[in-house]
């Protein structure tokens, strides 16, 4: 591999990392001196800072990483401003349903429950501090148990879990008599409307 | 007929399968011939469960409409026949189409190459701010959890019953139709279905029948409500 | 800010966004217009190849991310100690398939198509973040509708949807009798004028 090569490879490296990375495991990726390493890796920040560039290397603590510059910290900022104000997605709103529903849940009963994986919206939740988790189950595998947040209770104005909606299922219990597919939509609308109070109406269609 | 000796795993369902038929027969897509067509799946799928394959329930249904689009093209009138044909020959098109395309995605994969990395952290804190109402929780868990039934996938085990089910041959009731009807005497043709266990079986039974006859080696007749069924063979023409 | 700075502002927000990000948030943070913040872009882009980076900037449906150069993988995955991609299965690249040439379907459509059950490729594709959920369709049970993802056309080379490979030729020309979901518009016009010939045609669709 030709010095250029190198030079690159680190940076695609350093980059894809994320965190610090210590020379010596580039070096060992690479199979040449550690010594070699860190003179590329003092090339390429050189290069970033003579370009100019809105990153640049930094060292700390022995180790390496790829960051913004901070001249750039109000623009990059101002941008994950924006991109966290993104509303919630539908995925994400079942599966924090599903939790909240059921007040502590593994990830494969959420699975379970629609039928698909749920990795992404539940890490999501977690960033977002919606859902939080919980503990592990006592068993095989010792899967982690996720619950809602204060946060959470405070985004849909709720005091407690027990204060969310009722759920129609509990309600065809009580009182099957509302429960038709046929049911016209005025008396869907008045249904929605007394839910308050009767929470028996069927309101499962939209 | 040569060896079959496939391995189960190189067909992703019956419609692999029945793709793999029509070229390796170099049958036309667009104008199938069904009967090759039957024979040639119904045998394949015997082989897999004489080698002792788990025969997926797929197979089996896919041997059933097979078999009934059989049937029916058996029939003085065929239009229902023409129809179903027509609706495998789009159902294999549409299939191969999708296996071309899966062929050329799988060609251009160097972007699995290219990595990525999560956002810089440190800079916003991601915590939810948005606010919602209630409801819009209980919208959403209804629609995850259907009307609070929503039927969860049945466990592997159910299928067992289906998938273990025996799978009757059409030849074998060739042999069994024949064996009653060896006496000469003429047979009631519902009685041939007595001993029938399933439903499988009495299609098995039904297609023997249609098969003798056309072969000329049964004959039908009688009232259509109760027809009989005389076996037409050499020997009793010599005795008379 | 000079244009230097807005170059290297916009190479900041790019990179700590890790996401692939539309220009006119670009744009908004930067309050200037987007047709400049693509023209910016381009600069950077040109860039980062002209210097032999081991970073590129690649484009996805319009939106601009940074990733590594494919040159740099082995030493990449070797330094993430990710093994050798373990390639898709014939299964998941069916579906795949699927999902991409028609935009947004149910599981069932795809199994439809497949003739099998496809839980365990969804299931797969989700996990891997190449589909995703799109929501619900509104009909009984709600089912859930995947469509293909940014990284979908950052893995497989795509700006969009719209440069999916097209069919074969050979296979085109001989199934012009039946309207295959694969089909290209044109195609299928060609097919409405043939069909009223052969009118037995088209009895697949629902």
């Amino acid at each position: 591999m030709k010095s250029n090569n190198v030079l690159a490879s680190i940076e695609a490296m350093v980059f894809a990392a994320g965190d610090p990375v210590e020379p010596s495991k580039l070096a060992e990726v690479l199979n040449i001196d550690v010594e070699n390493v860190i003179k590329m890796l003092g090339h390429l920040q050189a290069s970033y800072d003579e370009r100019n560039s809105g990153l640049r290397l930094i060292r700390i603590d022995g180790k390496y990483q790829l960051c913004t510059r901070e001249e750039y910290s109000d623009e990059v900022r101002g941008l994950l401003e924006i991109k966290k104000n993104t509303p919630l997605s539908q995925a994400a709103f079942e599966v924090l349903a599903i939790v909240a529903y059921n007040k502590t849940v593994t990830r494969s009963f959420i699975e379970q429950i629609r039928g698909v994986d749920c990795s992404g919206p539940v890490s999501n939740l977690v960033q977002k501090g919606l859902i939080e988790e919980k503990g592990r189950l006592d068993l095989p595998g010792r899967p982690l148990v996720y619950g809602t947040t204060d946060r959470f209770l405070r985004c849909f104005s709720l005091n407690s879990l027990e204060d969310l909606p009722d759920l129609p299922e509990e309600a065809e219990q009580k009182d099957d008599s509302q429960t038709s597919l046929f049911d016209s939509d005025d008396k869907k609308d008045e249904i929605l409307k007394e839910n308050t109070e009767n929470p028996d109406g069927e309101v499962t269609e939209e | 007929m040569e060896q079959i000796n496939y391995k189960i795993d190189v067909f992703e369902g019956p419609m692999d399968l029945l793709l793999h038929l029509i070229s390796k027969h170099k049958l036309d897509i667009n104008d199938i011939p069904i009967i090759e067509l039957v024979n040639q799946y119904v045998d394949y799928v015997r082989q897999m469960q004489e080698q002792d394959f788990d025969v997926a329930g797929e197979f089996l249904e896919m041997a059933a409409r097979l078999i009934y689009i059989k049937t029916v093209s058996l029939l003085p009138k065929h239009e229902e026949a023409e129809i179903l044909k027509k609706e495998l020959t789009g159902e294999l098109i549409e299939y191969r189409d999708c296996k071309l395309m899966a062929e050329k995605l799988s060609h251009q994969t160097e972007g699995f190459d290219r990595f990525v990395r999560p956002a810089q952290e440190g800079y916003v804190n991601y915590s939810y701010e948005r606010f919602h109402e209630g409801e819009e929780l209980l919208n959403a868990y209804i629609s995850a959890a259907g009307r609070g039934k929503r039927k969860l996938p049945p466990p592997i085990d159910s299928f067992k019953v289906i998938v273990a089910k025996k799978f009757v041959a059409v030849a074998t009731k060739v042999n069994t139709v024949m064996r009653k009807l060896w006496s000469g005497k003429k047979v009631k043709f519902l009685s041939l279905f007595e001993d029938a266990q399933t439903k499988s079986d009495m299609v098995a039974t039904f297609l023997a029948v249609l098969e003798l006859a056309k072969t000329k080696r049964i004959s039908i007749d009688g009232s259509i409500e109760n027809p009989s069924v005389q076996i037409v063979n050499e020997v009793k023409d010599i005795e008379k």
